[in-house]
């Protein structure tokens, strides 16, 4: 058993590794799967886990990507000039500018929005099932809004990061992997973190909470720190896809409600809420989805969509995943032997 | 009478389809690629620039092709839906480039879009003649492969200014005794738009009263309006796509506001003779080419020749003008052409090449690239709206018809 | 900043522009109140959040517009959306929300949120992406100098979203079904044991929900424009209405729907209208707060 | 014995009816406090009032010489205030081993101790108490699979792995097979006995209540109509008649 697993992460991580080398031509494809999959994880912290379903988990998208943007322009020129002069005026960044650029940003995005995230959870965690849906789903709608007024990040305009300064496909290789690693280490983390107390607690939350609540569990602090990490891996993805899109705007790319915002829902629950595989498996099926239906339905592909959200709501809604665990439940611990019990009694 | 004149139209175009069609079979297959809006907010604008290319591919197979040395070939294009959103597009133009392997691209609709792609084509240096992105901040980042057949953006409501100067210099006042309100909305296409106003009003020292931006859902711009009322500009500037054109329209109507000039975009493609009638008389609108113009080249004909060719072709058109977006993506083909066929090439830096050397006399107007990319032969237009006719008021090389001013409240 | 200090000097100096404000505002919100009406009844009786709320409004606007294209009279628009959009409403419950109505909540949420995004796009292949109006071609009257503006149409709008909302209300109070809704909304399993068909209910309480929001779309129409994306700032309304003014509560939701009109318009006015959006969804974010620190109060959560 | 729970003229109103009037009382620490009443005079309302589930409208509620009255349900846990519901309330997703493990006493971790797995002691721990109740046997079945009656036991259990101070039972033996009802007693005694955990119980079963609590309240329409130790409240004439009368 223990041998099989060893094997089986194995495999799948030289796959990680070796897919861009295979599949070169579509090394972007696989880095925006990567980012589907991680979204989907972070969101099932607090979705699947904890059970408070979240639908402005885009807000840290979007500002992990102006973090980004600013700090690496910050490094080097006044943002506020630099934004103002998208009408004139070449700027140039060094080598050593951009990826000092790279690293602080990313990690500043990642580090800014876990701050960001406490901020708002404070106020939001108050609410509960509906109505913390739309409480966060209307955060993600303002923060979109006043961005884009925001005239010293651009405002409507957006804003642009300077283009990777090294060959073509090296700067795809290093996008793929820095949205890999991110990925393998947010797996990582969260086998780790749902094996400790902590997603044990989160779990009681999503379960019952007033009951956490009467046990003396400090369900916000649970609840705040949750979203903080969770926000904290929204934020640095966002922040490599700002270096990866290289220009952005806020209502469409950085805060796309119901773009990401929703898919990474839909992933979760395609795949299966609550459990580690499932925002996987569901982002990858989503994905492919979604590529497809892109490709054939032309014109036709967001109606497929909705139809898509619709099935698996209405009659989908364990996943993947729940399917599983309803046909095979010997494979996830769960002991069979009520009815012997009960009868033995 | 329409019927049969569409009728012949359509035999006409049968009949050259027929002679042409051994030549045609040919032809070999030469694969353009874009990204363009079919879903999302800027569909039918997309959807006009996708049948603009559609319409120069098949008019270009009727004139034989593309010949490149001793072969000829015929455009095709493959086309992805970027649902008007900018992340999808330069997601696609990698595709595009990367699995379809494309080596020339014709451009997205908006600027934004055009953005959003540019990197990309940059990158992998694909030459990509585009029709549609004016944002002149497209022309200041040093870009090589990108080329943009239209007027930059700042120019299309600036001479609206220019033209309130002269009118208050010729009502005996100061032309710094203008008072403009601007009212663009909240995207790079008018925010350019507004940056090109701002600088001419600051050039003849004019007072800016109202300066604001409209959100991209709108639906009411009546608080605008009601300041307007209040501050009583000269001049009344707005510009926000087709939403843009008909709430001021609408609005201003129903809000009996008189403000002697009032200028905007997209007032044919939002229709507002069709939808508002009198309310919209006397406005300004710029645009990018007309039909009454008198530019003209072999292939499409004249400007008036190819509105009613393109009729026959797309009938929806039918009873409509046909707008500047249509017909600057065909341009934009029509230099794909020229430039294959005098680089006599395909290889795409050759091409790139003869593209920046294209000096091409067009029934959409003379087109010849900066530096930069961006079209500098080619001035704006603006027409007013005089009894539901667009008629061309300036600037005054190209003017029909003398300008209505002040504008009354109809 | 200079610029909410002049707009706001300019309310000081021009008193009459309040009232401008004020009637704008409370015209545009007699709309609001009717989809939030609707969408109250749903949450209410069947615990349905419905998120496609805004779209129903936009297909209603669509459907009249649609029917002035083929040369029909305009206000006439408005019964045949009306009707329209109850066989669609009755389609989709047959076909989803039946299906979500016991289960938990975000899934009626999430569910109708596909919902919407198939609508918007449908509609999108439909009729296109431009934006449309009806021109009723009403004249406009004018008060104080022309400062105040009422348009004619904006007024038969307005009347006939009053009509609508009381003739519901009668409906509710007198008719055997309304009655059996009402019974249904306190206690539906007590209901059933009475006798009441639930399903039917429902069914007939979620297409009445849909007309309504149709018939508030063909008002909308003509007095202002629609776009096939336009649903979602619809549907945002409708929830600050109903968050702000609590389920059930018909005369609250008039009000909250009249007041969040006219604080639109006030935003609009003194922080500019590039913050409308803004200001309806920080508008939804201070009532739930509001309405969190009263159950604070309460040892209560807001759920 | 000093004082852990003190109430001190409590009243609680609802829209008008009133369920607490003017209820004052003491629970002293280490004891078994018994609370009887017959239905709807206002037991639970003022355990729900104790432990923070609703506002009261008069009154003061002390727990260890701290005004609690005004607190939040967690904060009052997290002082070592804990209850059981009438229904019973478990995680039934989970087995009985992550039941217990998730009531650790929280309150007497550091935050960063969540960051660790439970430990062998805490399993140790688990095992204990599930024994204790008698679920030893099924402790790795769903609970949401065990009867009403062995969910109760879990509930039991749960709270007593908390390490409460103080523990408000809301009936425990009702819903209870009949012939396990004199086990509960006795593992209620042990609780209070071993763990040191002072009990403050709401019973309607006269018998049981009589065979545990050291000082017993019964409250009537909402008021306090007697209190004394369990003979005198089982020959007061005016609890008789409250309950006969009641029914």
């Amino acid at each position: 058993m223990k041998k099989n697993t060893v094997i089986f992460y194995g495999l799948i991580l030289a796959f990680i590794i070796v897919a861009p080398f295979i599949f070169p031509d579509f090394r972007t494809q696989l880095a925006a799967l990567w980012l589907m999959i991680i979204v989907a994880m972070t969101w099932d912290m607090t979705g699947g886990q904890m059970g408070y379903n979240s639908l402005g988990n885009i807000v840290f998208y979007g500002t992990g990507m102006y973090v980004a943007a600013v700090v690496t322009i910050a490094l080097a020129y006044d943002v506020g000039a630099y934004t103002n002069a998208f009408g004139g005026g070449v700027y140039k960044f060094t080598d050593q500018q951009y990826f000092l650029g790279m690293l602080l940003g990313i990690l500043g995005a990642g580090v800014f929005c876990s701050i960001i995230a406490v901020v708002i959870g404070f106020v939001t965690f108050g609410l509960r099932g509906p109505y913390f849906a739309i409480g966060t789903l209307g955060v993600a709608i303002a923060a979109g809004e006043l961005v884009s007024n925001w005239e010293w990040v651009g405002g409507g305009q957006g804003i642009a990061l300077p283009v990777y300064p090294g060959d073509l496909d090296t700067g795809k290789v290093l996008f793929y992997f820095l949205f890999a690693v991110t990925g393998v280490v947010l797996f990582i983390f969260l086998k780790w973190l749902y094996s400790t107390r902590f997603g044990a607690a989160i779990n009681a939350i999503r379960d019952d909470e007033e009951k956490a609540e009467a046990m003396g569990i400090h369900t916000l602090r649970y609840k705040l720190t949750t979203w903080a990490m969770s926000a904290f891996f929204v934020g640095v993805v966002g922040g490599i896809s700002a270096f990866q899109l290289i220009h952005f705007e806020p209502l469409e790319t950085a805060y796309q409600t119901i773009n990401l915002g929703i898919f990474m829902v839909v992933c979760v629950l395609l795949g299966g809420k609550g459990t580690l595989w499932g925002p996987i498996i569901g982002a990858i099926l989503f994905h492919v989805f979604k590529e497809v239906t892109w490709n054939y339905f032309l014109g036709w592909q967001w109606v497929a969509l909705g139809a898509l959200i619709v099935v698996t709501v209405v009659y989908f809604q364990d996943g993947v995943m729940g399917y599983l665990a309803h046909r095979k439940p010997e494979w996830f611990g769960v002991r069979l032997d009520d009815k012997k019990a009960e009868v033995s009694q | 009478m329409k019927k049969i004149s569409a009728l012949t139209g359509l035999m006409a175009g049968a009949c050259m389809l027929m002679s042409q069609g051994s030549v045609a079979q040919e032809c070999e297959e030469l694969i353009l690629g874009s990204a363009i809006s079919l879903t999302g907010k800027y569909a039918t604008n997309g959807i006009h620039a996708k049948n603009g290319y559609e319409f120069a591919f098949k008019k270009i197979a009727e004139h034989g092709g593309v010949k490149i040395g001793d072969k000829c070939y015929n455009f095709k294009a493959i086309y992805y839906d970027d649902e008007s959103k900018g992340d999808r597009g330069a997601t696609l133009a990698e595709r595009l480039i990367n699995q379809d392997k494309v080596q020339y691209m014709l451009g997205p609709y908006s600027s934004g879009l055009t953005k959003a792609i540019a990197p990309v084509t940059e990158k992998y240096q694909i030459p990509m003649v585009e029709a549609e992105g004016a944002s002149r901040s497209l022309f200041n980042k040093g870009y090589k492969y990108l080329f943009a057949v239209l007027s930059t953006s700042e120019q299309y409501l600036a001479s609206a200014i220019t033209l309130a100067a002269e009118k208050a210099e010729s009502a005996g006042g100061k032309a710094s005794d203008v008072k403009v309100a601007v009212a663009v909305e909240n995207d790079p296409f008018s925010l350019d738009i507004r940056a090109g106003v701002l600088e001419d009003a600051k050039k003849f020292g004019m007072q800016i009263v109202i300066d604001e931006q409209l959100p991209r859902d709108l639906s009411d711009m009546s608080a605008i309006l009601t300041k307007a009322k209040l501050l009583k500009p000269d001049v009344l500037i707005v510009s926000g796509h087709s939403k843009g054109a008909a709430t001021a329209v609408r609005q201003i109507g129903e809000q009996n506001l008189s403000v002697p000039m009032v200028a905007m975009t997209h007032c044919e493609a939002a229709d507002v003779v069709g939808k508002f009638g009198a309310a919209a008389n006397d406005i300004l609108c710029s645009t990018q080419w007309a039909e009454t113009l008198t530019y003209s080249d072999s292939i499409f004909g004249t400007a008036a020749e190819y509105e009613v060719e393109f009729k026959a072709n797309y009938t929806e058109y039918e009873g409509k003008k046909v707008p500047y977006q249509t017909a600057q993506a065909s341009a934009a083909v029509y230099v794909f052409k020229d430039a294959f066929e005098r680089a006599g090439s395909l290889d795409k830096d050759v091409v790139r090449d003869a593209i920046a050397a294209t000096d091409l006399s067009t029934f959409y107007g003379q087109i010849k690239f900066s530096e930069a990319g961006n079209n500098i032969a080619k001035p704006m237009v603006l027409r007013q709206i005089q009894d539901g006719e667009y008629n061309v008021v300036a600037p005054s090389a190209f003017a029909s018809h003398p300008l209505n001013w002040p504008r009354k409240a109809q | 900043m200079d610029q909410i200090l002049i707009n706001l000097s300019l309310l000081a100096e021009f008193p009459i522009v309040n009232l401008k404000i004020i009637l704008d505002g409370v015209m545009i919100g007699a709309l609001f109140a009717l989809a939030a009406y609707g969408l109250a009844l749903v949450w209410g009786v069947m615990n349905v959040k419905n998120l496609a709320q805004g779209d129903f409004v936009i297909a209603g606007g669509y459907v009249a517009w649609w029917m002035t294209q083929q040369g029909m009279p305009p206000l006439l628009g408005v019964p045949v959306a009306f009707i329209v959009l109850w066989g669609l409403g009755w389609v989709i419950y047959k076909t989803v929300i039946s299906r979500v109505i016991e289960r938990d909540l975000f899934t009626s949420l999430l569910a109708t949120f596909g919902l919407a995004i198939m609508m918007a796009q449908l509609l999108n292949l439909m009729f296109g992406s431009d934006t449309q109006s009806v021109a009723l071609g009403y004249k406009t009257l004018y008060f104080f100098d022309g400062l105040i503006d009422v348009p004619v149409a904006k007024l038969i709008g307005v009347l006939m979203a009053a009509t609508l909302a009381i003739g519901v209300i009668l409906f509710m109070k007198s008719s055997r079904m309304g009655q059996a809704i009402r019974a249904t909304a306190q206690d539906a399993r007590a209901a059933r044991v009475l006798g009441i068909d639930t399903e039917k209910v429902y069914a007939f309480t979620f297409s009445l929900n849909a007309a309504i929001c149709g018939a508030a779309g063909a008002i909308i129409v003509m007095v202002w424009i629609i776009q096939p994306f336009y649903g979602i700032t619809h549907s945002v309304r409708a929830f600050v209405i109903v968050t702000a003014a609590g389920l059930g509560n018909l005369p609250g939701v008039i009000a909250a729907g009249l007041g969040i009109g006219a604080l639109e318009q006030y935003g609009a006015h003194i922080f500019g209208i590039g913050y409308q959006q803004a200001i309806a969804v920080l508008l939804l974010i201070s009532v739930l707060l509001y309405r969190l620190i009263q159950q604070r109060r309460l040892r209560q959560s807001l759920q | 014995m000093s004082t852990i729970i003190e109430i001190q003229g409590v009243s609680k109103s609802y829209g008008g009816v009133v369920a607490n009037e003017d209820i004052s009382l003491t629970v002293e620490k280490g004891g078994i406090t018994g609370l009887i009443g017959p239905n709807g005079s206002g037991k639970t309302t003022l355990f729900n009032s104790v432990v923070g589930y609703h506002p009261i409208d008069a009154g003061s509620i002390k727990f260890e010489d701290e005004e609690i009255s005004t607190f939040p349900v967690q904060k009052i846990a997290r002082r070592g205030l804990l209850r059981t519901f009438q229904q019973t309330r478990i995680y039934g997703a989970m087995n009985g081993v992550e039941n217990m493990l998730i009531s650790l006493p929280h309150r007497k971790m550091k935050f960063l101790d969540a960051f660790n797995r439970n430990s062998e002691s805490d399993y140790e721990k688990a095992d204990r108490l599930l024994e204790f109740v008698g679920l030893y046997e099924k402790r790795f079945l769903r609970a949401g699979s065990l009867s009403f009656g062995q969910q109760k036991l879990l509930e039991f259990a749960m709270a007593l792995m908390n390490e409460p101070a103080a523990l408000l039972l809301d009936e425990p033996t009702a819903g209870i097979n009949p012939t396990l009802i004199n086990g509960l007693i006795d593992r209620l005694i042990r609780a209070n006995q071993e763990f040191g955990i002072t009990l403050f119980i709401i019973e309607h079963n006269m018998r049981v209540i009589m065979n545990m609590a050291d000082k017993i309240y019964c409250l009537s329409h909402g008021q306090m109509l007697a209190q004394g130790a369990p003979d005198d409240i089982q020959n007061d004439p005016r609890v008789i008649d409250a309950y006969l009368g009641a029914h």
